[in-house]
């Protein structure tokens, strides 16, 4: 074939590295939380050289999480926000579990389970960020009763469990819905891709309103 | 375990192995309280101090006898002072020693997220082991007696040991032995029980009548116990609790989350692993993009088609 | 790009994997018995038996001091606490006596002979003979000077007291008699104690 | 004390007046516990404060300082109103019976004989009517009126329930249920006892505070039996030790007088300690006076003391005043007096009253030397430290030597605890640095001094050349050996008059009663004698084992005199022999000697029916229910105000305050008055520290680190003074910015119908050591002395109190 093979954008390279240094964080706090959660999964202290250092870098991390997620959420709130496509493609829930596309109705950029993960992830993420200050004994300690401390560690350990579910959800969709990962990795869909998952996104590039900047020549 | 030879435990924080079970026969020991003789000397408080080579810094006066203000890394005991006004209208200075109870049930274990961390001994003793902790304060939040404190030097946890390493050499802790007016003793639990009770007789005859044995048993009982003159009202003693046990949350944290928890990610995790090998991936067909192309292709100039 | 079936494993079984690091020795199984008292102490410290210097009780305490009195080991006092056997304290110390030891240890304990001149704005280090020899001096001559050998009505009294002396609360009774012995050989008669403080 | 630590635990009722022995002296308190666990003994406790020993008494009442006499007359009045008192032990072992001269009387606060210019009594009316025997006339019946029974009533008639309250504040209710409580231990087989330390002493009526409650216990039955007794607590280490040495300045050891002006020769010295029985076969130990003076000149001089020189009577000081203590050496050296002054592990800076006076007096001197293991205050009077020292270092012309000693630790010696045991300690280790020995220091000094006057001579040489020096090592000689010295030894071959047995020339005494007064033995303190015998190091002993778990343990170190653990105890027997309390005897007549657990105080063999009374340090061998001429301030006690008082004496407004007390012209000037001090203020010490030592100790630092005083709610709110805020307490003298400790334990009392309060001044902050800094009680307290004793009156002064804000350069 001739036939000049286009790429779509999907991801920019700042959002990219946004959403990798946030990923990055997440699983570290992920594999320091659950250390100090379970004894079970204590041994993954030592992947951050023992339980001390898991205990000191895991709020620093939070840190960094925190501002990373506030860099995607600047980033993407917009096309997160709901729709009345959203609601439809909740109703298909079942086609879409079972790859049955044809079924499901056309979205824009983002599918309402996308949107779900953003946005739990915005509610989880204060709620962990402020939870574990109370609980960050090196400094503030002495800022809050033990009481209050009884509910943050309940409270953040609750929405640490919430966070690890959507992620694996989030995980599990990047690798079930083939070549997603490389929109996060390289950046860039197939307008089969795009045709496939998010036809309404694909349809509002093509028109004539749209900056053509997102299309390019496949590498 | 070789150099636990007189400790062995029976508990230990943050474990999934089950403690050595085969020497059941150690005595459970007790420090018993009697508050009624303690004149609030602060002699537990100074050998304690001594033989845990333990050196707070020095503090101002603030209006209290009690000195330092706080239990801390370096404050493992603690003699707590309140003026007390009867219903008859007369005084009473009620002074309290405080320190790790050392319960039966021990909450800092249960919170403790470092195994062997924590541990508790066939004696009863319930002790930290320092090289263990990683610093993160959940003990304080699991303890119903506000009693770890974790140093901001080396971000470790510490209290009362029950002097482990002298009870291990057949000693009575520090503070007990100092103790002038014998309010402190110290020796097997039944035998520490059996004293309390005499000693509540005599405090019935002199007209305390709520005199009474505080081993609160919603934490299984404790192994530092108290004798009070008004053991309905514990709280007069600054604050000791009414009704000490481990925070529901706390309970709740430790108890059902845990394995609920685990048992959630495992189950996500596998739901995904079983969706994978059912329904499969969802791969884009040559036909998707081929109709992708075509409204790229159309542009603006198509309407976008109706799926079926 | 697909991800292949291994990478999948890969990702959600890091788990897994770490725990096996844990089996090469990572974790902690391997040093989980190891938790261990504090050791004791005093197991091969020195004991010796003294009195409580604070007040009249005198309860009888133990000395701990590391070293065994080998030739060439230093004693140093460690750890003191309550004598079982005396029949007063039985064992106890009150919170002065729990914490001899940092009387016996106070960084404010005097090392080094010390003298301060007159009009002297701080004290120096000087010798045990300069101090000696020079308090012996100052007393020979206030005694030449001002010892009463006899009163106006011609008894002989043989006193002195021009200078006088405080004689400690907490020095043994053999000090205490040698004290006596040399003041009074020099007459000297303002001579007290601490008694009523 | 007359009994020992131990012994408190048979007591049936514990009266802590004039003192907190909980908080002072918490390792013998145990006692006190044990007496209320295993005995059931009820605790009262009387003080100013509610004190540590309060918050487990059965029983508290406050009192106002300075007016325990009132009290306690009131308490002996009550007594002999509801005759609760022990009928037979009166009658036969007190002076209730004897007859007083005519010529004794009180009127309007006065004894007879006072003398307005010298502010002292003529004591010779107070004393018995004599038969023509010498022997004190007696009433067996007690119905004569001039019997002391008698009049001790007419005495205390005054001290009725409302004028006890009246004058001290302790309510009415509360008086008379502790009189009520005390009154119970009448009974033969009860005992109480008093355990009173600074509380009483520290006041211009100190001695008195004292003698009212041994009256008390000697109407109820309670001297020399099991749990009964008067016991001191006496509040240093050695200070039982120091007093029994005689480093007073009117003692030699044993407590035998240094000799006055009056006595120019030996003879003269002998007359005045004559021994002349009051009643019929009387015996005392004072029979000995002339034993015990020549083995003592002959252990501190040898063979320089004989016959021909009267012992060497010559060498000894003669005084021209009763005393030279501590307050008088300060007046001297404020009016250029005194030339030196050694301090040897006292700290006067702190410790005395009127610390500015101190300052002052030290300032003066041409040279001051220091002994002590600590960095003290006193060495460093003459430096700058702010508010809490200002001192112009370059203006102070005194020479300061600060030589450093070992301590308790590094040392072998003994010590005498309050139940008069001489306790054996062993060394530990070295002392730091180039610290030495008060052994080393003080030879160091005299080896200078006599080699001086050997080459140099000077002012009367003799007893400093011929001071004994044999010890083995002369630069500083064994404890060991200085022990041996006062233990004392035959100097020729002794033969005993009735055993015949030969006591060889050299070798250790086993006791006083071997001691001859014609020069063949050496005892360098005779109530030591047996302390350190062939037999070995008494003191040393360590057999705990204690007959019957009664508190005596008799073979645990070694007790003065000859080993006996009760005072009087012949008294614990009723005149018969048999013990008045049959379950807790202590000593009792078996037909032929008196036997029992604790070494009688009486002749071992003197039979019951011989009459000899059982307090044999007494010439009528009777307890004193009128103390003849023995106390300055009268043979009655009587409450006197103190020097400092809120309010004038309602019973003799003329003579408010002790007539006869110690008061200096300088020092009368420094009195405040209660229109501007209106607060009365009284000092004290905390458990956690040790006078001015254990603030250098760093965990006593640690558990008191500050400066506070104690200030009741009431007043506390009526000057807007905060918990923990800053305060100003003020006297005449000086002021001290502290801390306020604002608490429940002090409450307003009311005195002669009006609110007094109380301020409470512990008194243990100085300028060096690791506690912040302080500026001291003493910085407040008055310069007044008891009567008897010359104690300052440290428990009873006047200041004012004021909200302020933190010092300066604190």
């Amino acid at each position: 074939m001739t036939r000049e093979k286009t790429v779509i954008v999907r991801y920019t390279t700042l959002n990219r590295v946004n959403h990798w240094i946030t990923a990055i964080c997440f699983v570290l706090l992920v594999l320091s939380g659950l250390s100090m959660f379970h004894p079970m999964l204590f041994f993954l202290s030592e992947l951050f050289g023992g339980g001390q250092w898991a205990r000191a870098a895991h709020p620093w991390i939070g840190i960094v999480l925190l501002i990373s997620y506030l860099g995607l959420i600047v980033q993407f709130w917009r096309e997160n926000l709901v729709h009345k496509d959203d609601v439809e493609w909740m109703k298909s829930i079942k086609y879409v579990v079972t790859n049955d596309d044809q079924r499901v109705p056309p979205v824009g950029r983002n599918n309402a389970g996308q949107k779900m993960v953003f946005w739990s992830m915005t509610l989880l993420i204060p709620v962990l960020f402020f939870s574990g200050l109370v609980i960050w004994e090196v400094y503030f300690g002495a800022a809050t009763s033990i009481p209050v401390q009884r509910a943050a560690v309940l409270i953040h350990s609750l929405a640490a469990i919430a966070a690890i579910l959507v992620w694996i959800v989030h995980v599990y969709a990047a690798i079930w819905i083939r070549n997603s990962v490389r929109s996060m990795t390289q950046g860039y869909v197939t307008p089969g891709w795009a045709w496939r998952h998010h036809r309404k996104w694909l349809q509002e590039l093509a028109s004539d309103q749209h900056d053509k900047s997102v299309f390019r020549k496949r590498p | 375990m070789s150099d636990l030879q007189s400790q062995d435990y029976v508990r230990r924080s943050a474990s999934t192995m089950t403690p050595p079970m085969a020497r059941s026969h150690e005595d459970q020991v007790a420090k018993l309280i009697d508050v009624s003789r303690c004149i609030g000397c602060k002699a537990c408080q100074s050998a304690c101090m001594e033989w845990n080579d333990l050196r707070q810094d020095i503090g101002h006066f603030e209006g209290s006898y009690e000195n330092p203000m706080d239990l801390s890394p370096n404050v493992w005991t603690l003699m707590k002072f309140a003026e007390y006004e009867n219903e008859q209208g007369n005084l009473e200075w009620l002074i309290r020693k405080d320190g790790c109870m050392h319960c039966e049930d021990p909450g800092c274990l249960k919170a403790c997220p470092a195994p062997g961390a924590i541990v508790q001994y066939a004696n009863g003793i319930v002790d930290f082991i320092s090289d263990k902790c990683i610093g993160c304060g959940y003990c304080e939040k699991g303890c119903p007696f506000n009693i770890p404190r974790i140093s901001k030097k080396d971000h470790k946890s510490y209290k009362c040991t029950l002097c482990s390493d002298r009870v291990a050499v057949g000693m009575e802790p520090a503070c007990v032995k100092a103790c002038p007016t014998g309010a402190i003793m110290f020796g097997s639990k039944a035998d520490m029980k059996h004293q309390a009770a005499e000693r509540i007789v005599d405090l019935k005859s002199r007209g305390f009548e709520n005199a009474g044995l505080y081993d609160p048993q919603e934490v299984g009982g404790t192994h530092v116990m108290y004798v009070l003159h008004h053991a309905d009202k514990p709280s007069l003693y600054s604050g000791l609790p009414d009704k000490p046990r481990i925070s529901p949350m706390v309970g709740a944290w430790k108890g059902v989350i845990k394995p609920l928890a685990l048992m959630g990610i495992a189950l996500a995790a596998l739901g995904g692993f079983f969706h994978w090998i059912t329904a499969g991936p969802n791969e884009v067909t040559e036909a998707d993009e081929e109709e992708g192309e075509r409204v790229l292709r159309e542009g603006a100039a198509h309407e976008p088609e109706k799926t079926s | 790009m697909a991800m292949t079936r291994r990478e999948f494993i890969k990702f959600t079984g890091l788990g897994l994997a770490a725990s096996s690091l844990g089996m090469l020795g990572f974790g902690a199984s391997g040093e989980a018995q190891a938790a261990a008292v504090r050791p004791f102490k005093l197991t091969h410290a020195t004991e010796t038996r003294n009195t409580c210097t604070y007040c009249s009780v005198a309860c009888g305490i133990l000395i701990y001091s590391m070293g065994d009195r080998a030739k060439n080991a230093r004693s140093n006092i460690i750890h003191i606490e309550g004598d079982p056997d005396h029949p007063v304290n039985r064992g106890t110390l009150c919170p002065k006596g729990s914490a001899l030891l940092d009387i016996v240890h106070a960084p404010t304990r005097l090392k080094a002979p010390r003298y301060r001149p007159p009009g002297g704005t701080e004290f120096k280090e000087v010798s045990w003979d300069f101090a000696l020899d020079r308090i012996a001096t100052l007393m020979k001559e206030d005694r030449d000077k001002h010892f009463i050998a006899k009163n106006a009505a011609g008894t002989t009294v043989n006193r002195w007291t021009s200078t006088g002396m405080l004689a400690a609360s907490a020095s043994s009774n053999e000090t205490a008699y040698l004290t006596w012995k040399v003041a009074r050989s020099l007459g000297m008669v303002v001579f007290d104690n601490q008694a009523r403080v | 004390m007359t009994n020992t630590w131990q012994d408190i635990k048979n007591a049936n009722v514990v009266v802590v007046m004039g003192g907190n022995a909980a908080e002072a002296h918490p390792c013998g308190f145990k006692w006190v516990i044990e007496a209320k666990i295993e005995n059931g003994a009820k605790l009262i406790v009387v003080d100013p404060r509610f004190t540590r020993t309060a918050s487990v008494a059965d029983y508290y009442a406050p009192i106002r300082p300075g007016t325990d006499i009132a009290f306690l007359n009131g308490l002996i009045r009550y007594l002999l109103e509801k005759d609760a008192i022990q009928h037979e032990y009166v009658r036969a072992y007190t002076n209730a019976g004897l007859i007083v001269k005519d010529g004794f009387a009180f009127a309007d606060g006065l004894f007879s004989g006072y003398n307005e210019e010298t502010h002292s009594y003529d004591k010779s009316s107070w004393d018995y009517e004599l038969d023509k025997d010498g022997f004190a006339k007696s009433d067996d019946t007690w119905q004569d009126p001039r019997c002391v029974i008698n009049l001790l009533k007419q005495h205390v008639s005054r001290y009725t329930p409302e004028m006890v309250s009246r004058i001290s504040g302790t309510p009415q209710d509360k008086f008379l249920h502790i009189c009520d409580l005390i009154a119970g231990t009448a009974a033969p087989d009860k005992a109480m006892t008093s355990l009173f330390a600074l509380g009483w002493t520290q006041h211009s009526v100190g001695s008195q505070n004292i003698r009212t409650m041994a009256m008390v216990q000697l109407l109820l039955g309670n001297i020399g039996v099991a749990g009964g007794g008067m016991n001191a607590l006496r509040g240093h280490s050695n200070i039982q030790g120091l007093t029994d040495i005689g480093l007073l300045s009117n003692l030699m050891p044993g407590y035998l007088n240094l000799p006055t002006d009056k006595e120019p020769s030996f003879d003269d010295y002998m007359k005045t300690k004559l021994y002349k029985p009051l009643r019929p076969g009387q015996t005392s130990y004072w029979q000995n006076y002339r034993k015990f003076v020549v083995s003592l000149q002959k252990a501190i001089y040898g063979d320089a003391a004989t016959k021909d020189n009267n012992w060497a009577y010559d060498w000894l000081p003669k005084l021209d005043v009763p005393l030279y203590d501590i307050i008088k050496a300060f007046e001297m050296m404020n009016n250029d007096q005194m030339t030196g002054y050694i301090c040897q592990g006292f700290n006067p800076l702190q410790a005395f009253p009127d610390r500015g006076k101190i300052r002052r007096g030290l300032s003066k001197l041409k040279f001051l030397v220091t002994m002590d293991p600590l960095d003290t205050e006193t060495s460093r009077f003459w430096q700058d430290f702010g508010p809490q020292n200002p001192a112009k270092s370059t203006e102070i012309q005194t020479e300061v030597f600060q030589l450093p000693t070992t301590c308790f630790a590094e040392e072998n010696g003994s010590l005498v605890n309050s139940a008069r045991w001489l306790q054996w300690h062993w060394k530990a280790a070295d002392g730091p640095g180039e610290a030495q020995s008060d052994i080393w220091i003080m030879s160091g000094i005299f080896h200078r001094l006599r080699e001086m006057y050997r080459k140099e001579g000077g002012a009367f040489p003799d007893p400093i050349l011929n001071v004994t020096w044999k010890y083995t090592d002369p630069i500083s000689p064994d404890p060991e050996e200085l022990a041996k010295e006062m233990n004392g030894r035959a100097l020729a071959d002794l033969t005993d008059a009735t055993t015949g047995a030969v006591t060889k020339a050299g070798t250790l005494l086993d006791g006083f009663a071997q001691l001859h007064d014609d020069g063949t033995t050496a005892s360098g303190c005779w109530i030591f004698a047996g302390s350190f015998t062939e037999k070995g190091n008494q003191m040393a002993r360590r057999d705990a084992t204690d007959p019957r778990e009664q508190g005596i343990a008799p073979n645990w170190a070694w007790a003065w005199p000859a080993n006996r653990r009760i005072l009087y105890n012949r008294a614990s027997a009723d005149p018969e022999g048999k013990p008045w309390n049959p379950a807790k005897p202590v000593i009792s007549w078996n037909g032929t000697r008196w036997v029992g657990i604790d070494v009688p105080d009486y002749g071992p063999t003197v039979k019951p029916s011989d009459g000899v009374g059982p307090f044999i340090m007494n010439a009528e061998g009777m307890g004193r229910l009128f103390a003849r001429d023995m106390m300055a301030d009268g043979p009655f006690p009587e409450h006197y105000e103190p020097l400092e008082s809120p309010v004038e004496n309602v019973l003799h407004p003329k003579v408010s305050a002790n007539p006869v007390a110690r008061v200096f012209a300088d020092d009368r000037s420094a009195f405040g008055s209660p229109k501007n001090f209106p607060y009365v203020a009284t000092t004290y010490r905390l458990t956690e520290h040790f006078h001015y030592w254990t603030k250098h100790a760093l965990i006593n630092a640690i558990l008191q680190p500050e400066e506070f005083v104690e200030i009741g709610e009431v007043l506390a709110k009526e000057k807007g003074i905060e918990q923990g805020g800053w305060v100003k307490v003020s006297s005449k003298r000086g002021e001290v910015v502290c801390k306020a400790y604002v608490t429940k334990r002090i409450k307003p009392l009311t005195v002669d119908g009006k609110p007094t309060h109380v301020i409470g001044v512990p008194i243990h902050w100085g300028f060096t050591g690791q506690a912040r800094k302080g500026y001291g009680a003493n910085t407040l307290t008055p310069s007044v002395g008891d009567a008897n004793t010359q104690t300052p009156e440290f428990k009873a002064f006047l200041v004012n109190v004021e909200k302020t804000s933190a010092p300066v350069a604190a």
